[in-house]
C-alpha cells in the first residue's frame, strides 16, 4: 500500500499535468479539477437545500456543521498532505472567535474586526508552527494536545480579553451587504456555505497546482524517511498557517452563529472532533471536509432523538473504528472510488436490458 | 464533460437527494403544536453525556418533581411533557437544542435548564423568541427580562458565611478560596463586603483552577493566612474535597464554609470524615433531614433511585421543579384553567413571591428576577446535613 | 521446529511478485543445498529482491512449489522460516539503528528461540571482530561495511542451513568486498548453503559455484562463475547499465 | 511554613504519580511508536469494576488486584483487536483508533456507571512521618515505592531483558525484525497488556486524590505526555525526573503566578524542550541510519 502510494507521489511530483488514474485520483485527492469542482458545488447545494428546508434548530446545527467543515479542511491540510495530527484545531478557532469579539468591542467595525481576527489567527499560527513544525509524528500531536489542553484556562487568565470563565457575547448586529448573520438565519447559512466553496474550490486549485505538490512531497518523504531538494520547514510552517488562518475563519464565523463564545466551547475535545471529522469523511477530499463537518455538527444533535445522549460517543467512537479500519481514506475517497464502479454496473445493466 | 466527471456528478446528485430527502422528513417531524390536547410542555437542558455529565443530577430531581406531580392528576387535569436535550455543558451546543425544544417541541417555558455557560450563550435567543425560563445556576448576570433565578447569589452567600463564622464562631480570622468565575469571584466580593462592615480585612485570598489535579500550592497558601475559618461557596464537591485533603495533608484543618454547590457525598467520601463538625453549607434549599426533606426524599426514591438525595444539587434541581409548578398552577388560574401560554406564565412569574416549605425569600417582579434571598446554613453532623442556622435575611 | 538434516532449498517452476496478480518472475528453479553457494546475477529490478522475498517468505508465490528439505514450506511465515533455518540478509542490510550491536544479535538469537550465550556471540564474531570491538555501540553508528558485517553475523546466530543474501556488496569500499568475499566463504565451507543475490561479477567469482542470470522475469541462463567475464554474457543479460557498475 | 519549599516537597510526591502515567505510554511508544490516548478509560473500567469489588466487601488488596487484572486484560484487548492490527494503514490511523476506543469506553461508563464522581478507597489512610513540613501518608510512600519500583522495573526490562530489546526491535525496523523470525505482533501485544495494567496501577495511586468518574484518570494524560516528552521516551529514569519538575513547575506556577496559567506553562516547558532538546532532557539523540 504504502510502495504503492509512493510511487504514485512521486510520478505525480514528476509530471503534475500527467492524468491520474481513477484509483490515484482517489487515493491522493488530486487531479480531476473540474469533476471535483462540480461535486463540491452539488454538495454544497444539497446542503443548502437541506438547510433551507429544515426547521430552525436543525439549520443551525447544519450551519455549525459547516463551520466546522472550514476548519476541517484546514486542518485536512495537515492531516492530508503532512501526515501530521494536529489536535489544534480548537485552537486557532477559539483565536478567530475571541479576537472578532474582543476586536469589535474595542469599537472596531465588525467587518474589519473580522478581518483583523483571521490575520492575527494566521500570525499567532504562523508563530507557534515555527516550533510545532520541528516535530515530527506523535510529538506534534502531544504538543498541539497539550496547546489545546491549555487554551480553556488560559481563556480564564486573560480575562479582560476573553471575558473569563463567564465569556463574551459576539456584536449582534452585524448585517454587511444587508445580510443578518447570526444563528439559524437563512443568511447565516448561505454565508458559511459560500465560503465553505470559496475556500474548497481555493483548496483544491492549491492542492493541485505546485503548493499543494511541493507539500505533498515534503509530506510523503517525511513518512518515508527520505530527503528531497525543498525546505521541508518553510513548507510545513505554510500549511500549518493555511490551517490556522482557516481556522481563524471558523471561528469569527462561530462566534457570529452561536453569539456567545466561552472558554467551555474550545475544550481539547473540540480539537479532537476536528481530527476526527476529517478522518472519518477522508483528509484528502475537499467535499468530504463537508462531510466530516455534518458528522462533527449535525450527528451528534440528531441521534439524540434515536439513542440516550450519554451513548452517542459510543456512536461517534465505533463510526471513527469503522474509518480507521476501512484503511483511514474516509468515506469521501470510499465513494469516489465506489461511484465509477456504481455507474459502469448501472451501464453494463443498461446495456444488457 | 468527461464521463468520469459524469460518473462523480451522479454519485454527488445522488448524496445530494438523500440529504434533501432526509431534510424534508425532518421539517415534517417538527410540525405539531404543543399548545393543545392539555399538555404543558417544558424543556431544560443539561450535560447528560460529556466531561460535565456529573452535575445532570439536578434535571433528573426536576424531573421527579414534575412527575410526581403528573401521577397526582396533573395541573387541573393538565399533564406536563417535560423534555431534557444534551448539551454537553458545551455552549456551541447549547443554541442548538435550545432552538429544537423551543422551534420543534415548542415548549412553553425552560425549567431547570442548567449551567451558568451554556444558558448565557442562549439568554438573548429565549428572550428574543419570548419564552421564559427558571434557570438552574447560580450567577447573578443571567437574570434578565425572560430568565429568572431561584438560587442565592453568591455575594449573598458569602456574607452570610463571613457573618456567621464571626457571629456564631466567633472568629474574624477568615481567609477565601475562590475559582476564577462568576460564583468564585462574587463570593469573594460578598465575604469581603461583609468583613469590611465590620472593619475586618480577610487573613487571605488564594485562588484555585477548577480544572487542576493539584492542590497543594493552594493548601499551603490558605495555611500560611492561619485563617480558622475558610469561605470557599463556588466550589464543587471534587474540587473541594481535593482542597480539603491537600490542606489536611499539611496539617491545616480549618472550620470550612461552602455551599450547596459541593453538599454531597462525594465530598464526604471524599474527605473520609475529616470534615465532620467542620464544614458548613450556606444554601437557600432544604436540607434533607428536615420533615419536608423526608418527603423529597421519598418522591426522588421513587422516580430516580438511583440519585443522590442528600446531594445539594439534586435537592435545587428538585426545588426549581417545585417552583415550575408553583408558576404553572398560578399561570394556569391566569389563563382561566386553560393551558397557559408563555405569556401567561411570565405575567404571573412577573409579579410572584415564594415563600413556601422548599424555598424562600423570592420576590419576582417585572424589573427584579434574582433568586432567593434567604438562606440558611446546614452543618455536617455524623456524615449528615443538619441544619444549624435557621433562614434568614442574605446581607445585601 | 528442527531443520531438517539434508536441507536444500528447492525452487519448481516459482511465479511470484509484488502485487498478487502482477507476476514480476515466472518459472523458477533454483536448488541450493547445504555447503554450496549459488549466486544470482541481475539488473537493478531484475527480481533479485522479489526472489530473495519470496524465499524468505514476505513474499507469497503465485505458482510453483518452494520446498526445504523436500517439505513444502509455501504457507509458512518468515518466522517459521527462520526458525527451520533459513536466514535473509537483506538488501540495504536492515540494522536496528538505534539498538547496539550486541542488541541486535541479541533479537537475532531471540527471533529463532534461542539465547544469545557468550559462546555464540564470541563464535559469531570470530568471522567480524569489529564488532567485537563495537559491541556497546548503536548500529546505526556503524560504517557501511560494519553494518552488513552485523546484517550478516545477525544471520549467523540463528545458526541456519541455508542464507539468502541480498546485494551484501551495495555501496561498500572495495576493500570491504574483498572481507565480505572471505567471509562469505568461510561460512560456505563451514557447511551453510547461500543463495547469493548480486551485481559485483567478482564477489559471485570468489564465492560461488554457479551463476544463474536473471533477467526479464525469469532465469535465462545458468553459468559457471567464470563465463561472467566474456563479453557476450556482459553484453547480453547485463546491459549498459549492469556492466559500467559491475566493472 | 515557608511556601517555596513546601510547593517543593509536594511538587515532588505528586510529580511522582505524573511520571507514573507516562510509564504506560512509553511501554506503548517503544513497542510500537504512537501513544494511545485510551490509557486513562483503560483505567477507568478497571477502577469501577474494582471499586464494585471494594464495595462487595472486598478488601484492598483485593481491590488492587481487581483493579489491575481488569486493565490488563482490557489493556490487551485493545490492542490486540483493535490497534495492533490498524497498524498496517499506519502510526496515525493506530494512534486515532485509541482517540475511537476513549470515546467508545467513555460512552459505556456513562450509560452504565454515569459521571458523578465517588470516592475511592487508599491503601492506608494513615499519616507515615512529616517531613519538611508536610505530612506524608503511607499512601504517598506506597505511590513514590511502586513508582520507583517500575521505572527500575522499566528501565531494566528495556535494557536487558530479550522481549524488552525486541520490543524495542520491533519499533526499530519492524521488516527485519519479521525477516528473523521475531513475533511483531505478539510483542506488541505484550507492550499492551503491560502498559493497561500499568495504567490500573496509575489508577489506584489517582482516583483516591482526584476521586473516580470516566474521566479523572484522563485529565493526568496530559502530565504524562509532558513527562515523558520532557524527559525523553528512551530514558526512563528521564520521565521519572520529569515528572517531578513538572509537579514542582506546576506548584510554583500556582503558588507564585496565577492557577489558570500551569497547563499553558507546562505546554511551553514542552515546547522549549523539544525545540533545544528533540529526545527529551535524557533521551539519546536518535542516529540516522547511514
Amino acid at each position: 500500500m504504502t510502495l504503492q502510494k509512493d510511487v504514485e507521489t512521486q510520478e505525480s511530483a514528476r509530471r503534475p499535468r500527467r492524468r491520474l488514474s481513477a484509483r490515484a485520483a482517489a487515493s491522493t485527492g488530486r487531479g480531476r479539477v473540474p469533476a471535483r469542482l462540480l461535486t463540491l458545488a452539488v454538495v454544497a447545494v444539497a446542503v443548502l437545500a437541506f438547510g433551507f428546508a429544515s426547521a430552525p434548530s436543525v439549520r443551525y446545527a447544519v450551519i455549525l456543521s459547516v463551520i466546522y467543515a472550514i476548519a476541517i479542511l484546514g486542518n485536512n491540510a495537515v492531516l492530508g498532505l503532512l501526515g501530521e495530527m494536529n489536535l489544534s484545531g480548537g485552537v486557532t478557532m477559539a483565536l478567530g472567535a475571541y479576537g472578532f469579539c474582543w476586536f469589535s468591542a474595542q469599537g472596531m467595525n465588525p467587518a474589519l474586526a473580522a478581518v483583523t481576527a483571521v490575520l492575527l489567527t494566521a500570525l499567532v499560527s504562523a508563530v507557534i508552527a515555527i516550533p510545532t513544525t520541528r516535530l515530527r509524528g506523535i510529538f506534534t500531536a502531544l504538543a498541539t494536545f497539550a496547546l489545546a489542553y491549555a487554551i480553556p484556562t488560559l481563556a480564564i487568565y486573560l480575562k479582560d480579553i476573553t471575558g473569563g470563565d463567564e465569556g463574551t457575547s459576539a456584536p449582534y448586529d452585524f448585517a454587511p451587504f444587508g445580510l443578518e448573520l447570526s444563528g439559524s438565519t437563512w443568511d447565516m447559512l448561505t454565508t458559511v456555505v459560500v465560503i465553505f466553496v470559496l475556500l474548497g474550490a481555493l483548496s483544491l486549485y492549491l492542492f493541485n497546482a505546485r503548493p499543494g505538490t511541493t507539500a505533498l512531497v515534503v509530506g510523503e518523504a517525511e513518512l518515508a524517511g527520505t530527503t528531497t531538494g525543498i525546505s521541508h520547514r518553510t513548507v510545513k510552517v505554510v500549511v500549518w498557517t493555511w490551517a490556522g488562518t482557516l481556522g481563524g475563519i471558523a471561528g469569527v464565523l462561530y462566534a457570529l452563529a452561536v453569539g456567545f463564545i466561552g472558554p467551555t466551547g474550545f475544550s481539547f475535545m473540540l480539537g479532537v472532533w476536528i481530527l476526527v471529522g476529517g478522518v472519518i469523511a477522508g483528509p484528502r477530499s475537499v467535499w468530504g471536509a463537508l462531510l466530516g463537518g455534518l458528522f462533527v455538527g449535525l450527528l451528534p444533535v440528531e441521534l439524540q432523538s434515536v439513542v440516550p445522549p450519554a451513548a452517542t460517543g459510543i456512536i461517534f467512537g465505533a463510526i471513527l473504528l469503522i474509518a480507521l479500519l476501512a484503511g483511514g481514506r474516509g468515506l469521501a475517497e470510499w465513494i469516489e472510488r465506489a461511484a465509477p464502479k456504481m455507474t459502469e454496473l448501472i451501464r453494463r445493466r443498461r446495456a444488457a436490458s | 464533460m468527461s464521463t468520469r466527471s459524469l460518473r462523480i456528478t451522479l454519485c454527488a446528485a445522488l448524496v445530494a437527494t438523500t440529504l434533501a430527502a432526509c431534510g424534508g422528513g425532518t421539517a415534517d417531524g417538527g410540525g405539531d403544536q404543543g399548545s393543545g390536547g392539555g399538555t404543558i410542555k417544558l424543556g431544560a437542558f443539561s450535560p447528560l453525556s460529556g466531561p460535565a455529565v456529573s452535575s445532570s443530577s439536578g434535571v433528573k430531581a426536576t424531573e421527579a418533581a414534575i412527575r410526581k406531580l403528573n401521577d397526582a392528576g396533573g395541573i387541573n387535569g393538565h399533564k406536563l411533557e417535560f423534555i431534557v436535550k444534551d448539551d454537553q455543558y458545551d455552549p456551541a451546543k447549547t443554541p442548538g437544542v435550545t432552538r429544537e425544544l423551543v422551534e420543534s417541541d415548542n415548549v412553553a417555558m425552560m425549567c431547570g435548564p442548567q449551567g451558568s455557560v451554556p444558558f448565557g450563550a442562549v439568554k438573548d435567543y429565549l428572550a428574543a423568541r419570548k419564552v421564559p425560563s427558571i434557570v438552574n445556576a447560580g450567577a447573578p448576570t443571567l437574570a434578565g427580562e425572560y430568565s429568572y433565578l431561584v438560587s442565592s447569589p453568591f455575594d449573598g452567600l458569602g456574607g452570610l458565611l463571613a457573618d456567621y463564622a464571626m457571629d456564631e464562631l466567633g472568629t474574624k480570622n477568615i481567609a477565601i478560596a475562590y475559582s476564577e468565575d462568576i460564583l468564585g469571584t462574587s463570593a469573594l466580593e460578598g465575604a469581603k463586603k461583609a468583613l469590611s462592615e465590620v472593619g475586618a480585612q480577610p487573613a487571605g485570598e488564594v485562588k484555585f483552577d477548577v480544572s487542576a489535579t493539584d492542590f497543594s500550592a493552594q493548601a499551603i497558601q490558605l495555611k500560611g493566612t492561619n485563617a480558622d475559618f475558610v469561605i470557599m461557596p463556588g466550589a464543587q464537591a471534587n474540587v473541594a474535597g481535593q482542597l480539603i485533603n491537600a490542606a489536611e495533608k499539611i496539617g491545616y484543618q480549618p472550620k470550612w464554609g461552602l455551599s450547596y454547590a459541593s453538599q454531597n457525598q462525594t465530598l464526604l467520601d471524599l474527605t473520609g470524615g475529616a470534615l465532620d463538625g467542620r464544614a458548613f453549607f450556606a444554601t437557600p434549599y432544604i436540607s434533607p433531614e428536615s420533615a419536608v426533606g423526608q418527603d423529597y426524599v421519598a418522591t426522588l426514591n421513587k422516580y430516580f433511585p438511583e440519585v443522590e438525595t442528600s446531594s445539594g444539587a439534586t435537592i435545587a434541581g428538585y426545588t426549581i421543579g417545585e417552583v415550575c409548578l408553583t408558576v404553572l398552577q398560578a399561570a394556569v388560574d391566569e389563563a382561566g384553567g386553560d393551558v397557559p401560554s408563555s405569556e401567561d406564565i411570565q405575567k404571573v412569574m412577573n409579579n410572584m413571591s415564594i415563600d413556601n416549605d422548599y424555598i424562600k425569600g423570592i420576590n419576582w417582579t417585572t424589573d427584579g428576577h434574582e433568586g432567593a434571598r434567604s438562606a440558611q446554613i446546614l452543618a455536617l453532623v455524623d456524615g449528615k446535613f443538619e441544619t444549624d442556622q435557621d433562614y434568614s435575611p442574605l446581607p445585601e | 521446529m528442527t531443520p531438517p538434516r539434508d536441507a536444500a532449498l528447492d525452487l519448481t517452476s516459482v511465479a511470484t511478485g509484488y502485487l498478487s496478480d502482477v507476476a514480476v518472475l515466472e518459472d523458477i528453479d533454483l536448488h541450493v543445498e547445504p555447503g554450496q553457494a549459488v549466486g544470482v546475477i541481475g539488473r537493478n529490478g531484475a527480481g533479485k529482491s522479489c526472489l530473495a522475498l519470496t524465499i524468505a517468505g514476505q513474499l507469497r508465490p503465485q505458482a510453483g512449489r518452494v520446498t526445504f528439505g523436500g517439505a513444502d514450506i509455501a504457507p509458512l511465515s518468515s518466522r517459521a522460516r527462520a526458525g527451520l533455518g533459513i536466514a535473509l540478509v537483506p538488501e540495504g542490510r536492515q540494522v536496528f539503528g538505534q539498538l547496539t550491536v550486541r542488541e541486535n544479535l541479541v533479537v537475532a538469537a531471540y527471533g529463532v528461540g534461542q539465547r544469545l550465550t557468550p559462546a555464540a556471540f564470541d563464535a559469531v564474531t570470530e568471522h567480524f571482530p569489529v564488532l567485537r570491538t563495537k559491541e556497546a555501540d548503536l548500529a546505526a553508528s556503524l560504517s557501511g561495511g560494519e553494518q552488513q558485517m552485523l546484517a550478516i553475523a545477525r544471520a549467523l546466530v540463528q545458526s541456519p542451513r541455508i542464507i539468502v543474501c541480498d546485494e551484501p556488496s551495495l555501496g561498500l569500499a572495495p576493500v570491504a568486498i574483498d572481507v565480505l568475499a572471505r567471509v562469505l566463504g568461510s561460512i560456505r565451507d563451514s557447511g551453510v548453503g547461500l543463495l547469493l543475490m548480486e551485481q559485483n561479477r567478482g564477489l559471485l567469482e570468489d564465492v560461488c559455484s554457479s551463476v544463474k542470470l536473471l533477467d526479464g522475469g525469469g532465469i535465462k541462463l545458468t553459468v559457471e562463475p567464470r563465463d561472467l567475464s566474456r563479453p557476450e554474457v556482459m553484453a547480453a543479460y547485463l546491459g549498459h547499465a549492469g556492466s559500467a557498475h559491475a566493472l | 511554613m515557608d511556601l517555596l519549599q513546601a510547593s517543593i516537597v509536594l511538587g515532588v510526591v505528586v510529580g511522582i504519580v505524573y511520571a507514573l502515567s507516562g510509564a504506560g505510554l512509553v511501554v506503548i511508544f517503544r513497542t510500537s511508536g504512537y501513544i494511545s490516548f485510551a490509557q486513562g478509560d483503560i483505567a477507568a473500567v478497571g477502577l469501577f469494576v474494582g471499586l464494585a469489588a471494594y464495595k462487595a466487601g472486598g478488601g484492598y488488596g483485593l481491590t488492587a488486584v481487581t483493579v489491575i487484572l481488569v486493565s490488563t486484560v482490557l489493556g490487551g484487548l485493545v490492542g490486540g483487536l483493535i490497534t495492533i492490527p490498524l497498524e498496517r494503514h499506519g502510526h496515525l490511523p493506530a494512534a486515532l483508533s485509541t482517540i475511537g476506543v476513549g470515546l467508545i469506553i467513555g460512552g459505556i461508563l456513562n450509560v452504565t456507571v454515569g459521571g458523578d464522581p465517588r470516592a475511592f478507597p487508599e491503601v492506608s489512610s494513615a499519616a507515615a512521618f512529616d517531613f519538611a513540613g508536610v505530612r506524608l501518608g503511607w499512601s504517598d510512600i506506597v505511590g513514590m515505592l511502586a513508582s520507583a519500583a517500575i521505572f527500575i522495573g522499566l528501565g531494566f526490562f528495556f535494557r536487558r531483558s530479550r522481549i524488552g530489546i525486541a520490543m524495542r526491535a520491533v519499533n526499530d525496523n519492524r521488516f527485519a525484525g519479521q525477516i528473523l523470525g521475531v513475533p511483531d505482533k505478539r510483542l506488541k501485544l505484550v507492550g499492551w497488556i503491560v502498559a493497561g495494567s500499568l495504567s490500573g496501577v496509575l489508577g489506584l495511586f489517582v482516583a483516591p486524590i482526584l476521586s473516580l468518574s470516566p474521566v479523572s484518570v484522563n485529565t493526568l494524560l496530559v502530565f504524562g505526555f509532558c513527562a515523558i516528552v520532557i524527559g525523553g521516551f528512551d530514558s526512563i529514569f528521564g520521565a521519572l525526573v520529569a515528572g517531578v519538575s513538572i509537579g514542582v513547575l506546576s506548584n510554583l506556577t500556582s503558588a507564585y503566578v496565577d492557577p489558570n496559567l500551569v497547563p499553558t506553562v507546562l505546554w511551553a516547558a514542552m515546547l522549549l524542550v523539544l525545540l533545544i532538546r528533540p529526545n527529551g532532557l535524557f533521551g539519546r539523540r536518535r542516529l540516522v541510519r547511514v
